[in-house]
């Protein structure tokens, strides 16, 4: 088959499946954790429906915003999107994947945050200041986590482009066991939590405007564009969960040429993030949200577990 | 001759240094003053000895030149700016007398010892009383710095110049004639200009405190 | 060179035009002349980047005892476009801008002669030419910082603070290069690079580390930048612009040229010495610029970030260098050159654009500021791009720089040596730390100053400002966006640059093309694509939008939580935004705080009026400096009794020196 | 004859002021009369540039270096002249003077400047002496010439610092015409510059040793060099400003050409290391004391008057190298320097008569009340503190070059180091007396427009010195080489 309609189909494939299955993986949380607590739980597919509903809803705008708050969903969607469509998620060469730098997918990570907190302050609401201030703060804490653990990753490969990094990996599967891996993987996991709001960093079903965080920026939004920012979110989430399951589980991923192997790993993903949706589900279970304050010593453990890592991979070469 | 030459330059060029030392002796300004008078005197007499053994007219006018102006006009002038204030003793020199003069032997001591050098380039009988120059110097600054009255710091200024003088005869016969005058009327000059300023002074406030003025300081 | 010729000599009529012509014309006549003096050397300097060549000029006629050298290597050449493409926006600028005390003639003028300066420090090229430039460039920029100084108090102290370290930073730069000069037979660079490998080691390490305080304090590098803070703030805009954005540049160059080409490297501890102080400068300076709600102060912060980083390029290039990985030692050089170059891109919009807004608020307080976007939409667009670009947003210029930087870094990560791997590792920690910081800085920055509701009655009656202000700074938005999409077609000309830089030997550790793409490693990004994909799926996403929903979204009162009325003040500020982090880095910040509390007079439980004041100094000020000008202030004091006033004593040392001269001599 | 001229200018101009009455037109002739003497000067050094000139029976000889330094009294004296009338007339109004004191202003004014232009064309080292000595004697009265307990108190300490330090030039003057007349067996020895050098290297060590340390502390004295400074602040400070102005720009400089005369005949016969060793420590010595002076000064004319002593130590220090490149640039620094501080006194001077007083706590925005005479002060200092493009840099930076050319790093970083910290003080200094804002209802005055040309020009022609080469470089060299054996 030609590389270039393969590249396509496997960005394709990932949209969609990323697109659809974050939702379906937020449901599936939902799930678990009513499940847990003794209820009985909305759908798996309630996000779904969920979207559905609000964009038959109208658009309504904040008296005193701007464009900026028309744009930021979008900007947040299709920066999630084209993460989501380079990043070797089931294939290892997506269009774009020669670009697919670590470095690029924080990036267009962060851009989503940045706009999402700049709707936040947009429409000059007291919640929503609060809201961007505090998402700022935890992504700014949690970056630097992020990114040194995807370094320790990419200097044990010897490259920071993602697919190369997978392909590499799955090529030494001893460096799954090491230490190098097990310590970004703690940094990862941490990060995940925060960047997806998950608890102990957020509760995302929260309905107190004073502890919310993402929220609470999100607070303005109703109709089709709070359906977009959701998608958006579910994305960033879908992504990162498959990227955390892809570095440290490469099997699966897609390296060679055929669509077989595109179909295999779409099962191996659906696989790998629903065992780790399990996983976060089963912790924000069982732990209780951080007061903010307290969030920093948890980041923070975050961040030294990546240096940890980054240091652990020079010592053992 | 020469023996007599020798012996008239000693016992001038001793008077010089004599007549510095006793400065720091007594305390009455006036009687400073003759001091030096007598002090200018002995040291144009070591200028006529040398220059009658050395039969160096330039240097007999010099002398000549010294005789008047710091044996007769200089004390004279700074007799008359004394007059100022008629009572005025060194009462509070800084060093008291007796240390004064315990200085001024190590002074002395001191300037013969630092003296060796230039003798040995050139010995020669008036070469060898180079010591007492010196000491004048030394003696003469001393005296300037230690002394309060605005009288006694002239004293000690023309001390240090008779010193300087003292030494140039012993040393060369004096600077070239040129030199010489213009150095004399400048040190002439700058005693009617410290005379000028006394008496200026003394009408803004009293003599007594002239230089214990400190107004201009940081 | 000719071109250079003409182009100095626009600037030296535009000065002379600025000092001369009549109130009316002067501004625009000057500016015209300067900005078309900038334009000439840009292009005449970007000709020669391409051609790759060197040119020599030298002249006796001016400068006694040493004549006049101008050197035009690649690296010089890099730094004159650098200088010029803001000065061309910062004369742009001035026309819309200058009026009251910064349109006299003295200032306009002066103006003139530091965009000059700033062009002529990257050619001179021996020691007296250099530190005339580099002198004339402090000078102006002095005199430019206290020009509306009268209704000012901060300028002039500002002003002190950076005279008195911009004159130390320089006297330890004249020695240094004085010594690198030692063993030569001129005082030109090219006898210095000729002659300092006969220098001994110690001679060379103290010439570099004099030579390293002065340029590290002129980029503002920790913990010599107190200055900055203070004095780019307070200058006027046009001048905050040039400092902030070429000048600091000037001290990168500085440690490049001196450490790299007339050095040769030198040892290993160099290097680790400029990166560290890099990576102490990008945490320090990103810190801060979170905390900082003066809108210049936390750009002059942000400035000490980039820098840093920039720093952080310099020393691993020269640590990479030294273990003989010279391709990975271009990448980084290459990558701190281009940080250089898009930093003095954006940072210059911002600082033009915060001149708008003051100029258009009558402050720069973000907490009195909001709702901008609405009354100066130019403006607003110029800040955000330019915003977006130092967050490094991929496809705008400052995502490819650091992007690079990180590649330098990451392939420093297979070599062995100790020190090299603690560089990288640091290094890239400081990265990772500024990244996110950044991005709250300008958060802020932004959606606090432009977003939301006024906070102040000069933002709710904001008009956009001039036209000649608003090219001026967008102009700067274009290097930002060419660098960010396609780095691809400058990024050779900033590899000859990096290769003057390290010693001359050439290398193309980067291939050419639209994106970047590492020729020896595995790494490539295509910020073009990137944004064609982005867009492609935004325009997707509205069409798909378009046909759900609503066409016209419906204006709302916003969620009050049950209030009905909103107030503008009911939104965060720049104060409360930052607040978190502020708490969080408490023991670096070291924040003050008070809460006055005034009780009713009815019930001590209802509280009148409540004021919170937050303030937060600089640490390296207060522990650092304040006690050493403390001492020298004492020394000064004690030293004014020697002069008692007192005419014996006075004799008296004289009569001390008289007796030591008797004594020793005799 | 020329040089006779030289001399006579100021001279006809003394006599001239000693049969008319003062008028306004006194002053402004004696300005020209300083024009006459720069004028002449600027021919004299296109003259002298290959070849010494003798005069009046070979007790006149001018070769480059004395040529120079007709130039430096020339230029600094055309400023500090020309101020002349304006001066006196705002005195004379103001009651502080009569007209008679100002004829007599106006006459040592000019006796002042011959004794200096005698001390730089005279032949013999011996008259050089006698010439400073007058000088001294000229420039007392006019440092009282205010007439107030503090001018008077400020001439006393001067006369008797100067002159005893003097003296002790005298003494070193003595010694080494005492070798001379051994080196040159007994015969023609005359306290000639020619016959010094000529003799130079068959002078005995130990004496030229003592000797020229006598000059160093002597001259030391006029010069400003620690420690014979202490007159230097007190006269400064309270002699009116275009006095001030002449002794502090030329005056230091005439006694300093002095020690460069005699540096030359002991570097001959001792070898450089002596002298090197003499003159740093006299200014290295000046340079620190001077700078914490500045430090925590309080008195707008007592910080300039240290400042003269800082520019001085670094003269002291730049002679002391003693090559080729670190004299011309003294020569240059001695020039940049007189026309500077002339500048800043007589700026200081208008302070003074527009704000009565020059403690620098009780004056403030001048930038903002009087734009031009702040902007002309503001623009002086920071000459002063040798910025590019005035003349101070480029000889700083290249006395620096000739130091470590000779091996003394230290000395320039030490050198640097007070010239950083002086910066800072007279920066600060500075700051307090220029910047802040107007008070309420007070309106902006103006310099008039003669006195503001003349300081600008006087600004424009340190610039041009610092920028251009052509054509005072050729004569420096050639000054310099008059000095370096």
């Amino acid at each position: 088959m030609n590389r270039v309609a393969l590249s396509v189909c496997t960005s394709v494939l990932q949209l969609a499946l990323v697109g659809v299955g974050s939702l379906v993986l937020l449901g599936l949380m939902a799930k678990v954790k009513a499940r847990a607590e003794g209820r009985v739980g909305s759908p798996v597919v309630q996000p779904l429906r969920d979207i559905r509903k609000l964009l038959t809803k109208e658009r309504l705008h904040a008296r005193h915003s701007s464009v900026v708050l028309a744009l930021a969903p979008m900007v947040i969607t299709a920066s999630a999107a084209v993460a989501v469509g380079i990043s070797p998620i089931i294939g290892t060469h997506p269009v774009l994947g020669q670009s697919a730098d670590i470095f690029v997918i924080v990036y267009l990570l962060l851009t989503g945050s940045v706009a999402s907190a700049l709707a936040g302050l947009d429409p000059a609401t007291a919640f929503g200041g609060m809201g961007a201030s505090r998402a700022m703060t935890i992504g700014a804490l949690a970056e630097p986590a992020l990114l040194v653990a995807v370094i320790a990753l990419s200097v044990q490969a010897g490259t920071s482009n993602l697919p190369g990094i997978v392909s590499s990996t799955a090529s030494h599967p001893a460096w799954v066991f090491g230490p190098v891996h097990l310590f970004a993987l703690g940094a990862l996991l941490i990060v995940v939590l925060a960047e997806t709001g998950r608890i102990p960093v957020d509760n995302p079903a929260t309905h107190l405007e004073l502890t919310m965080v993402h929220e609470a920026m999100v607070l303005e939004y109703a109709g089709p564009e709070l359906a977009l920012v959701t998608l958006g979110e579910a994305m960033r989430l879908g992504l990162l969960f498959s990227l955390v399951a892809n570095l440290f589980l490469p099997w699966g991923v897609a390296t060679g040429d055929s669509l077989g192997a595109l179909a295999i790993a779409c099962a191996a993903l659906v696989a790998k993030t629903t065992t780790l949706a399990l996983v976060v589900a089963l912790i924000e279970v069982r732990s209780a949200k951080l007061r903010l304050f307290r969030l920093p010593e948890l980041l923070a453990g975050g961040f030294v577990l990546s240096v940890l890592a980054v240091v652990m991979g020079l010592v053992i070469r | 001759m020469n023996t007599a030459y020798v012996s008239a330059l000693d016992v001038t060029a001793g008077l010089v240094l004599f007549a510095a030392v006793m400065t720091l002796w007594r305390r009455g300004v006036r009687t400073i003053v003759s001091i030096l008078g007598v002090q200018g005197l002995s040291l144009s007499a070591v200028a006529l000895v040398l220059a009658i053994h050395e039969h160096d007219t330039a240097l007999l006018v010099t002398g000549g030149l010294v005789l008047v102006l710091k044996g007769i006009v200089i004390p004279g002038l700074l007799l008359r700016a004394s007059r100022l204030d008629p009572k005025s003793r060194e009462t509070r020199p800084l060093v008291n007398v007796p240390a004064s003069l315990v200085a001024a032997a190590v002074l002395i001591v001191l300037s013969y010892v630092v003296s060796a050098r230039i003798t040995s380039l050139a010995p020669s009988d008036a070469t060898r009383l180079v010591p007492l120059g010196m000491a004048t110097i030394l003696v003469g600054y001393f005296m300037l710095v230690t002394r309060r009255r605005a009288v006694s710091k002239i004293v000690g200024l023309i001390l240090v110049d008779n010193g300087i003088g003292l030494v140039a005869y012993l040393l060369t016969s004096g600077v070239p004639f040129i030199v010489e005058l213009g150095s004399s009327i400048d040190v002439l000059l700058v005693v009617v200009v410290l005379q000028f300023l006394m008496v200026s002074m003394g009408r803004h406030s009293d003599v007594d405190v002239l230089t214990e003025r400190r107004e201009l300081r940081d | 060179m000719t071109w250079y010729l003409v182009a100095l000599s626009l600037g030296a009529l535009a000065a002379i035009a600025g000092a001369t012509l009549p109130r009316r014309v002067r501004v625009p006549v000057a500016a015209a002349l300067g900005a078309l003096g900038c334009a000439v050397s840009l292009v005449a300097a970007v000709g020669d980047l391409i051609d790759g060549r060197t040119i020599l000029v030298h002249s006796d006629r001016l400068l006694p005892f040493s004549g006049v050298s101008l050197t035009l290597d690649p690296l010089a050449a890099l730094f004159v476009v650098l200088s010029s493409l803001v000065g061309v926006a910062a004369c742009l600028y001035l026309v819309g801008y200058a009026h009251g005390p910064s349109a006299s003639r003295s200032a306009v003028s002066i103006f003139m002669v530091f965009v000059l300066a700033l062009s002529v420090v990257p050619l001179a090229s021996n020691i007296v030419s250099f530190m005339f430039a580099w002198e004339l460039m402090a000078l102006s920029s002095l005199l430019l910082i206290v020009t509306d100084q009268a209704q000012r108090p901060k300028a002039r102290s500002a002003a002190l603070w950076y005279a008195a370290m911009t004159q130390a930073g320089a006297v330890s730069i004249t020695l240094g290069l004085l010594l690198c000069a030692s063993r030569a037979p001129g005082q030109s660079f090219v006898d210095i690079a000729a002659s300092s490998s006969t220098l001994s080691a110690t001679t060379r390490t103290a010439a570099f580390v004099l030579v390293l305080l002065g340029f590290a304090s002129k980029a503002g590098a920790v913990p010599l930048h107190v200055w900055l803070p203070k004095a780019h703030p307070e200058a006027p805009s046009p001048v905050s612009a040039l400092m902030s954005s070429a000048m600091v540049s000037m001290g990168v160059y500085g440690i490049v040229r001196v450490g790299g080409d007339l050095l040769h490297g030198g040892t290993v501890g160099w290097w680790v010495a400029v990166a560290a102080l890099g990576i102490v400068s990008a945490v320090y300076g990103a810190l801060h610029a979170t905390t900082a709600s003066d809108f210049k102060r936390l750009l002059a912060f942000s400035t000490i970030d980039i820098m840093g980083l920039s720093l952080i390029g310099v020393g691993a290039a020269g640590v990479l260098e030294d273990s003989g990985m010279h391709a990975d030692a271009t990448l980084a050089m290459m990558a701190a050159l281009l940080l250089l170059v898009a930093h003095a891109a954006f940072k210059g919009a911002l600082f033009l654009g915060a001149g708008s807004v003051e100029r258009a608020t009558g402050t720069r307080n973000l907490d009195r500021l909001g709702g901008l976007v609405h009354t100066m939409p130019t403006t607003s667009v110029v800040v955000a791009l330019s915003a977006g670009a130092i967050m490094a947003v991929p496809t705008l210029s400052g995502f490819s720089s650091e992007w690079l930087l990180l590649q330098g870094l990451l392939h420093g990560f297979t070599d062995t040596s100790t020190p090299v791997v603690i560089v990288m590792l640091l290094g890239v920690v400081a990265l990772a730390l500024t990244g996110g910081l950044t991005a709250v800085a300008f958060v802020k920055a932004f959606g606090i100053g432009f977003l939301g509701q006024p906070r102040s009655a000069g933002a709710r009656d904001s008009r956009e400002v001039s036209r000649w202000m608003g090219w001026g700074s967008a102009l700067l938005v274009l290097p930002s966006l060419v660098l960010g999409l396609v780095p691809g077609l400058v990024v050779s000309l900033i590899n000859r640059a990096a290769d003057t830089g390290l010693g001359g030997v050439a290398t193309t550790p980067v291939s050419t093309g639209a994106g970047l793409a590492l020729s020896q490693l595995r790494g490539a990004i295509e910020p073009a694509a990137l944004l064609g994909a982005l867009v492609g799926v935004m325009v997707v996403l509205a069409l798909a939008a378009r046909t759900l929903g609503q066409r016209r979204a419906r204006r709302v009162d916003a969620w009050g939580c049950g209030r009905e009325e909103q107030t503008p003040r009911m939104q965060y500020t720049a104060t409360s935004f930052a607040e978190p982090l502020q708490r969080v880095f408490a023991d670096v910040l070291r924040p003050q705080m008070d809460v006055e509390v005034t009780h009713a007079v009815e019930s001590r439980y209802f509280q009148q009026s409540l004021t919170y004041h937050h303030r937060i100094a600089d640490v390296v000020e207060v522990r650092a400096y304040r006690p050493v000008f403390g001492v020298v202030h004492r020394v000064g004091v004690l030293a004014r009794r020697l002069q008692n006033g007192s005419i014996h004593r006075y004799l008296a040392f004289g009569f001390v020196a008289l007796l030591v001269v008797v004594v020793v001599l005799a | 004859m020329l040089l006779v001229m030289i001399v006579a200018i100021p001279l006809a101009m003394t006599l001239a002021a000693m049969v008319c009455p003062w008028s306004p037109w006194l002053g402004r002739a004696s300005g020209l009369a300083s024009a006459g003497v720069l004028a002449l000067g600027i021919w004299l050094s296109a003259l002298t540039m290959t070849t010494p000139r003798w005069g009046a029976a070979h007790l006149m000889r001018a070769d480059s270096l004395s040529a120079f330094m007709v130039v430096v009294i020339g230029s600094v004296s055309v400023l500090a002249t020309s101020f002349t009338s304006r001066t006196m007339s705002q005195e004379i109004a103001s009651g502080a003077t009569t007209a008679r004191h100002a004829r007599h202003y106006v006459i040592l004014m000019q006796v002042f400047i011959t004794c200096m232009l005698i001390a730089v064309l005279s032949a013999n080292l011996g008259v050089v002496w006698i010439s400073i000595e007058a000088t001294t004697i000229a420039t007392t009265f006019l440092v009282s010439h205010r007439r107030t307990s503090g001018a008077f108190e400020a001439s006393w300490k001067y006369v008797i610092l100067c002159s005893v330090g003097i003296a002790l030039a005298f003494l070193g003057t003595v010694l080494i015409y005492y070798g001379e007349l051994h080196a040159s067996g007994g015969h023609v020895a005359s306290l000639n510059w020619t016959s010094l050098m000529a003799a130079a290297p068959h002078l005995d060590p130990r004496v030229t040793r003592l000797g020229f340390a006598l000059l160093v502390v002597g001259y030391g004295t006029k010069v400003g060099l620690v420690p014979m400074h202490s007159w230097l602040p007190d006269a400064h400070s309270q002699a009116p400003a275009p006095v001030s102005a002449l002794m502090s720009g030329v005056l230091l400089s005439v006694a300093f050409y002095a020690l460069l005369r005699f540096r030359a005949v002991v570097q001959i016969a001792l070898g450089p290391t002596f002298p090197r060793v003499a003159l740093l420590m006299v200014g290295v010595a000046s340079l620190l004391v001077a700078t914490a002076m500045l430090i925590a000064q309080r008195d707008l004319k007592r910080m300039l008057a240290y400042s003269s002593i800082e520019h001085m130590g670094l003269m002291a220090v730049g002679a002391a190298v003693g090559s080729p490149l670190a004299i011309a640039a003294v020569l240059l620094h001695v020039l940049g320097h007189g026309i500077t501080k002339a500048v800043l006194f007589l700026s200081a001077g208008e302070i003074y008569q527009l704000e009565g007083t020059t403690e620098i706590d009780r004056i403030s925005g001048l930038l903002a009340r009087r734009p031009v005479l702040g902007g002309i002060f503001g623009f002086a200092l920071m000459s002063l503190v040798a910025f590019p493009p005035f003349s101070l840099f480029v000889s700083e930076l290249s006395m620096a070059r000739a130091e470590v050319d000779a091996g003394l790093s230290w000395v320039v970083a030490v050198s640097l180091a007070c010239l950083a910290v002086v910066f800072a003080a007279v920066l600060r200094h500075g700051r307090h007396l220029l910047m802040g804002s107007r008070g309420d209802g007070e309106s902006p005055s103006v310099l008039d427009r003669s006195a503001a040309s003349m300081l600008v020009g006087a600004l424009v022609v340190c610039v041009a010195l610092g920028v251009l080469s052509w054509p005072v470089q050729s004569l420096l060299w050639h000054a310099a080489h008059q000095v370096t054996p």
